[in-house]
């Protein structure tokens, strides 16, 4: 407990000091960024004083250090500022934004390691067949492949050739869908939410698939050769506990660190994949911000992004520590 | 004389690399007695460790025992498979039984029984997400379980994944696997048996190792290098546990080692190998007061010698072969670096054969008689020659 | 801390060669007398890495004390053997004498001036004089050059004469260390272990150093070729008035190559002597065992191998380093030396255990069981722990008798740590408290342990 | 920089690996396609023709109609033709631009924009990676650090967030081949969009930096290194001389991979319509996508041609790792 207490600390102490430079890049942007929001949220035909004011309002005249120290001190207080096109509070749209895409993450997650895992483990237990050569040829298309092309051609061929599955938007969130049906018996929120969900978390979570199934399958491979399988062999240990307690285990942890770390690559990617299927997330409302250079919006995106990351990457070295007993947590 | 428990036969051993077909092993001939320590000697490359992985069926793509048999005295395997008529001949011969003949499933079965292994790399040799305990506990219940006849398929498998209470390894087994740390001198049995491999000191874990081989209570132990890569205070503990092991059960042990100072304290007979082949085989003190092949009197020659810093070293010139079949020469391997070769030993591949009549000492060399004639004047010094039985340690 | 007696002892009768390097022109009159190498007090401690995390948290950095307070000496033309298992910082102690190493504390002098000065106005020069030879074959060649590029390296760095010279001085080097002028356009990973250390040679000779250190040259090699090696080093030394510094854990390469020997234990010294006479009559405990434990050699024991385990230099015993394996800890001096050896090892070894944290009520139990005796549980449990350390089951000094009965007592009681309280207090070894200093054994060959023993024994004479 | 093993090695591989030779051989066809855009293409990528707009492609069918047009002042009748032909073998876009063409001249700003921001990543990645895995201490802390900073966004977002910054900056250049008057009837410049290669590279150089760390680290502690030094070796020079050539393999097999990445963030920037040009894959394929019920061939072809690419490349990776370097780990997007 002691231990696990210590690697908390440390990792802590660790992802704030990231998280304190993702959040003075950010800022950097908007310093850096030629565009100004006075300019931008005046009318267009407002007045030299109008734009000054606005500018007065938004604390721009300040000196850059102390405008960099308020903005920090309000990231750690949760405020995000304001959008200058809506003038509402960022940190509220974004967790409007934000189940969208974390439910097309997780799903993609999901349905990448379900598929990848069990296939990868088959493919190097049954090397050299026909049915691993395919896995590896299908797993090479998958990395392969844009998402948003996959998605395009997805549409393409279920939706516009056979009428199948809804094309695009967000009708309704899952926990909405749950509601629906816990308390009014009514099946159509889930199974819409279902249908809407298809196609994106296929287009999100392919490359992740197809990556993961040659990692488990390296990775299994790799361990298949190592002298202690051949030592567990020589004790007459049965096969099948062989392969779980020995070569599985074991291969894991290279699954577990990508799988971690790719989850800020669903979200970047999801970017591209909400685009298509005009799915309201964040990389919607990050394209609209950045289309109209509402820098507070996109510094709020991005951190919160890299807050996550940094959270996760914790996640997964404890995750691995405890798998291998060979890292040390402390 | 006490009965062989192994008889190996024309064992070989290729290896199909992308650079060609390595003959790692090449029609070894050598028994092994009841009881008996029998050492397997020969620098790097020379297939000794090969040849341990052969006996225990561990070879692996691209390697492939191609030829040979495997003669395991057990009585009792020999009942059992003797009603079987088809191929009977080369499955059962007597109370002896063709292991490289019988099924795949008897051959395992073998494994970790009859068979225990120790491996050179007591790191790499343990699974490193399992505590040493829960390793050694897993060998005792395998062999309990082979014992009670109790198959492991994949349902159980399921059975074990799903219920997360039930556990391959019973209590006993756990139990008995501290016993088994208790017995190789691993202090703190009851502590370190929870403890992982990491956690455990080379020397530790080459115990621990023994551990695991203990399990079954072998009949043949296979010891490949235990003492390379450890501390000289370390090595004298295993070679020590070692020699208590098979007084005490009575087990047979082939060791594989480079180490001459280790055969010289363990062994009853030593066999040298190079390139692939056995070139003398014999009692550990005739071969080493008395080596009959050259390259045998060369490797002794090599070592400097520990208690008498004045005796000269006379090293062997050239560099060991490498065992690509299409560079390996057609008469004798050794012939290039031998100071004795003639003609004859580049074109004839020397058979082994007994040196003289009856004291089990064979060799394979085409000038055996004058090596061993040449070596007895040199004794005539006896400080050197007893001084070689003594001589040796190198470790990698 | 041991404290050097004279440091004008006497020398032995060693000529020193006569080097002649006409462009050395720090050479000193005294160069006869002064040792080409002389290393005081040396100590090289590696700091763990102190992060963001470890700053904020104030956390202390672990410390390895790879090299803990090391002095002798090498004179020229001979060659020293450092001796050594694992982890015992030889090869740190190698490298930090060439200037690979800043040393944490002490002094290392060559040819009379401070290395680390000589590296810091001119790490070129000192580059001339100094050499290394490295264990791995593998590893100590670049597998993109060839033999050429390789042992014209050094030649190149230093811009010794035109290119021509340079070529031609490859190639006398390259035939010198026994390798064929053919093979000059050879990759490294083409040559067998064997021939690539003899290239390791003879880059290490392009410079003409003084000195050359070899750390483990030969334990990687088979034994007909380490044959080889041993013996070209030799006619080398001889052939170019070397000075080596031959580091390996071999005993028997030792003891044919070397002149002196180091012994070094947990980055001490604990003996050091010329090779007869510390392989002949070695005076420290550990030396003992080493030696004894040589497979194959004529003294082997056998019985007497360490079971336990070297501890880490990360945190290594108190007083003397070697006390936790040493078969002839001193008895404390309170019940004197009537106390026999046996049972007060038993009773040490009853301390140690404790202090590992490794022998508690439940372990006193355990033993218990494990002995099925009948009778009083406590008494049973008490004799379980004696016979399991071996100490007698009862002592023949009253006093420690009942002292170490309370502690038994409080062990079962499930106080451990009172029984450990009491061992501290009233069975404190001499061993545990004072590092022993370096004695002389034997003034006349200069053969020093570092052993409380043998510092009563010369008390005594 | 290439050594003898090497070599060999690489050709056994290539020898053995029928598949890795196909891959090699698409991603040559792309660079060729790529440097002889001007003189492959058969039609001007940009012009335009409304009268034979939506013509599929060759052998997909289509149909003539008749309709009414205002030319040259007149209203005539004119026939238009949707059938495919050979003279457009992949159709034409809603604007009767040549798909064949567009895609060849995608085909440049992809392996332009993937080529430049490898080169610029493989600079700043090795040299960072390099000084901090050699030099270690509070060096390599502080880089390291700042890679840390850079891995926490996912690279699409800070690639468009640099665009946000920067603005879409791109440069003409001469098309050499056009100027040279060696074809005519092309378009005379090429676009370089800086903005996009640069914003790329900022992302993709950490994963570059991160692997050369990793070889400096092994490599320093080499015996050959602390023989370079034991001998006075300075330390650029060592890691000019035995650090760098060592390491360089695996650096190499990760760019290559990592140039699959490029492409692919590219085309999806393109995608999102921050791309400097349309002549771009991604472009084509987002304007295709409203004609997805009646011109699938829109979207379908120059998608089919960045899978092609990217596969070709990811075979020539794998043939890399697997013939020089079978430890290295694929850095995802």
């Amino acid at each position: 407990m002691k231990e696990v207490l210590t690697f908390l600390a440390r990792r802590s102490i660790q992802g704030i000091f990231v998280v304190w430079g993702v959040i003075t890049t950010v800022f950097l942007f908007r310093v850096i960024s030629p565009t100004n929001p006075a300019q931008l949220m005046a009318p267009d035909d407002a007045s030299p004083e109008l734009v000054r004011q606005i500018e007065e309002d938004l604390g721009l005249t300040e000196p850059i250090f102390v405008q960099y120290v308020n903005y920090v001190i309000g990231v750690v207080q949760g405020d995000l500022g304001f959008s200058y096109m809506t003038n509402t509070p960022v940190l509220r749209r974004i967790l409007h934004a934000l189940p969208g895409t974390l439910e097309l993450a997780v799903a993609a997650l999901l349905f990448a390691v379900i598929v990848s895992i069990p296939l990868g483990i088959f493919s190097a237990m049954y090397r050299g067949t026909k049915i691993d050569s395919t896995s590896n040829l299908v797993s090479l298309g998958g990395v392969s492949t844009p998402n948003f092309w996959l998605a395009i051609m997805m549409v393409l061929f279920i939706s516009v050739q056979f009428g199948l599955l809804p094309t695009s938007g967000r009708p309704i969130g899952l926990g909405e869908a749950t509601g629906l049906l816990v308390f009014q018996g009514d099946f159509g929120g889930l199974s819409s939410w279902v249908a809407h969900m298809i196609l994106p978390t296929i287009a999100l979570g392919t490359y992740f698939m197809a990556l993961l199934f040659r990692l488990t399958r390296n990775g299994v491979l790799e361990e298949m050769g190592k002298e202690y399988i051949l030592a567990a062999r020589g004790k007459g240990l049965p096969e099948p506990l062989l392969m779980y307690r020995y070569v599985l285990r074991n291969s894991l942890t290279p699954v577990v660190t990508v799988t971690g770390l790719q989850l800020g690559g669903l979200i970047g990617g999801s970017v591209v994949v909400e685009s298509v299927f005009a799915w309201p997330g964040l990389g919607t409302l990050f394209i609209r911000s950045l289309n109209v250079s509402d820098w507070p919006m996109m510094q709020g995106i991005l951190i919160l992004v890299g807050a996550g990351y940094v959270l996760t990457n914790i996640a997964v070295d404890f995750v691995n520590a405890k798998l291998n007993p060979q890292v040390d947590l402390a | 004389m006490t009965p062989k428990i192994l008889k190996v036969r024309d064992l070989t051993t290729r290896f199909f690399t992308d650079a060609g077909q390595v003959n790692a092993v090449s029609g070894l001939n050598f028994d092994l007695g009841q009881g008996e320590v029998l050492a397997v000697v020969g620098e790097s490359g020379s297939g000794k460790s090969v040849t341990g992985l052969s006996l225990m069926d561990l070879i692996e793509a691209p390697g492939e025992i191609t030829d040979g048999e495997i003669w395991f005295r057990s009585p009792q395997l020999a009942d059992e498979l003797g009603g079987q008529k088809e191929k009977e001949k080369e499955v059962v011969d007597g109370e002896y039984v063709n292991v490289r003949a019988v099924s795949p499933a008897i051959r395992q079965s073998l494994c970790g029984t009859e068979f225990g292994m120790i491996f050179q790399d007591p790191g790499a040799a343990f699974n490193p997400s399992l505590t040493v305990g829960e390793q050694i506990a897993e060998a005792v219940e395998c062999n309990k379980r082979l014992d009670r006849g109790d198959t492991y398929g994949l349902l159980d498998l399921i059975r074990d994944i799903l219920s997360p209470k039930s556990s391959f390894v019973s209590s006993e087994s756990y139990e008995r696997a501290i016993e088994l740390l208790d017995r190789v001198d691993i202090p703190d049995p009851i502590d370190r048996v929870d403890e992982y491999p990491h956690q455990f000191s080379g020397g530790m874990l080459q115990r621990a190792m023994v551990a695991q081989a203990l399990a079954s209570d072998p009949t043949v132990l296979i010891a490949d290098e235990p003492t390379t890569g450890l501390d000289v205070t370390i090595q004298a503990g295993i070679v020590d546990l070692l020699r208590e092991l098979r007084v005490e059960t009575g087990m047979s042990i082939l060791i594989i080692t480079h180490n001459l100072g280790v055969v010289s304290e363990i062994a009853d007979r030593t066999a040298v190998m190079y390139a692939g082949e056995l070139f003398e085989v014999g009692p550990t003190p005739q071969v080493f007061e008395r080596p009959a092949n050259p390259y045998t009197d060369g490797l002794l020659g090599s070592l400097p010698d520990f208690d008498d810093p004045n005796a000269r070293i006379e090293p062997i010139p050239g560099n060991v072969p490498n065992l690509l079949a299409h560079e390996m020469p057609s008469g004798c391997s050794f012939a290039d670096r031998c100071p004795k070769a003639t003609e004859e030993c580049a074109e004839i591949n020397p058979p082994l054969e007994d040196l003289t009549e009856g004291d089990d000492h064979r060799v394979a060399c085409l000038h055996a008689e004058t090596t061993r004639r040449v070596a007895e004047l040199s004794v005539e010094s006896p400080i050197r020659a007893d001084s070689r039985v003594d001589s040796g340690v190198t470790n990698e | 801390m041991s404290e050097r007696t004279s440091p004008e002892r006497q020398r032995r009768n060693r000529t020193a060669p006569d080097t002649e390097n006409e462009d050395e022109g720090e050479k000193t009159r005294s160069e006869s007398v002064t040792p080409l190498l002389r290393i005081e007090d040396l100590r090289k401690h590696y700091v763990d890495k102190q992060g963001v995390a470890e700053w904020v948290l104030s956390k202390d950095p672990g410390r390895v004390r790879a090299v803990d307070g090391v002095s002798f000496e090498v004179d020229r033309g001979e060659t020293v053997g450092i001796v050594g298992e694992s982890g015992c910082g030889k090869s740190t102690l190698a490298r930090t004498i060439l200037g690979l190493h800043e040393p944490t504390d002490g002094y290392i002098e060559f040819a009379g001036k401070d290395v680390h000065e000589q590296i810091a106005s001119d790490r070129k020069r000192f580059a001339r004089r100094a050499q290394i030879v490295f264990q791995d074959p593998s590893s100590c060649l670049d597998p993109r050059m060839t033999l050429r590029e390789i042992v014209r390296e050094p030649l190149d760095i230093h811009q010794v004469g035109a290119k021509a010279h340079r070529n031609e001085k490859v190639t006398e080097l390259v035939e010198r260390v026994g390798l064929s002028t053919d093979q000059l356009e050879r990759y490294a990973h083409e040559f067998s272990g064997g021939q690539r250390q003899r290239i390791g040679i003879a880059r290490a000779l392009a410079l003409d150093p003084e000195l050359i250190v070899l750390d483990e040259p030969t334990s990687a090699l088979d034994v007909s070729v380490q044959a080889q090696i041993l013996n070209l080093l030799s006619e080398l030394q001889e052939e170019f008035n070397l000075t080596y510094l031959f580091i390996s854990h071999d005993l028997s390469v030792i003891r044919y190559l070397c002149d002196r020997v180091v012994v070094m234990y947990l980055g001490q010294v604990a003996e050091t002597g010329p090779v007869d006479a510390v392989f002949e009559r070695p005076a420290h405990p550990y030396t003992k065992i080493l030696l004894e434990s040589v497979p194959g050699a004529r003294n082997r024991i056998g019985e007497e191998a360490i079971k336990s385990d070297i501890p880490s230099p990360r945190n290594p015993p108190r007083g003397c380093r070697f006390h936790t394996r040493c078969p002839v800890v001193l008895p404390p001096s309170k019940y004197g030396m009537e106390f026999e050896q046996d049972a007060w090892q038993g009773i040490f070894e009853y301390k140690l255990r404790l202090r590992s944290g490794r022998l508690g009520r439940e372990r006193a139990t355990e033993l218990a069981e494990l002995t099925d005796n009948d009778g009083n549980e406590e008494t049973t449990a008490k004799e379980a722990v004696r016979d399991s350390c071996s100490i007698p089951r009862v002592l023949s000094d009253s006093t420690a008798e009942e002292l170490l009965d309370q502690s038994l007592s409080a062990l079962v009681d499930g106080d451990s740590e009172m029984a450990l309280k009491i061992m501290n207090a009233d069975f404190e070894s001499p061993c545990e408290q004072e590092r022993p200093a370096v004695v002389d054994i034997d003034i006349d060959t200069d053969h020093r342990a570092a052993c409380l023993r043998a510092s009563d024994e010369e008390g005594e004479q | 920089m290439i050594s003898d093993r090497t070599r060999t090695s690489l050709k056994k591989e290539l020898r053995s690996n029928a598949v890795a030779t196909i891959g090699v051989i698409l991603l040559l066809s792309m660079i060729v396609m790529a440097l002889f855009a001007p003189m492959l293409a058969p039609h001007d990528p940009t012009d335009q023709d409304s009268s034979r707009n939506h013509q599929p492609p060759v052998f997909f069918g289509g149909e003539e109609e008749e309709t009414t047009r205002m030319i040259d002042g007149e209203i005539r009748t004119v026939t238009e033709s949707n059938v495919g032909s050979m003279t457009h073998p992949l159709g034409t876009d809603s604007n009767g631009r040549d798909v064949l063409s567009r895609t060849i001249y995608g085909a440049r700003t992809s392996i332009l924009v993937a080529f430049s921001a490898m080169l610029v990543s493989l600079v700043v990645g090795t040299t960072v990676g390099m000084v901090s895995g050699y030099y270690g201490g509070n060096t390599d802390t502080v880089l390291m650090r700042f890679v840390d900073i850079v891995l926490a966004f996912p690279a699409l977002l800070i690639t468009l967030a640099m665009i946000g910054v920067f603005g879409s900056v791109n440069v003409d250049i001469p098309d050499p081949l056009v100027v040279s008057g060696l074809v005519s009837g092309r378009p005379t410049h090429l676009t370089v969009p800086i903005t996009i290669t640069l914003a790329i590279s900022s992302v993709i150089w950490v994963w570059i930096a991160r692997v050369a760390r990793g070889e400096a680290i092994a490599a320093k502690n080499e015996e050959y290194v602390i023989a370079a030094r034991t001998m006075g070796m300075s330390n650029w020079k060592i890691i000019w001389k035995h650090v760098l050539p060592n390491s360089i393999t695996p650096i190499l097999v990760l760019a290559t991979i990592q140039v699959a990445s490029i492409i692919i963030i590219e085309s999806s920037l393109s995608f999102l319509g921050f791309s400097g040009t349309n002549l771009s894959w991604g472009y084509d394929i987002a304007a295709g996508r409203d004609y997805l019920g009646t011109s699938w061939w829109l979207s379908t072809v120059p998608g089919l041609f960045i899978v092609v690419t990217v596969v070709g490349i990811n075979l020539l990776g794998d043939l890399l790792r697997d013939a020089l370097d079978p430890g290295i780990q694929r850095g995802g997007l």
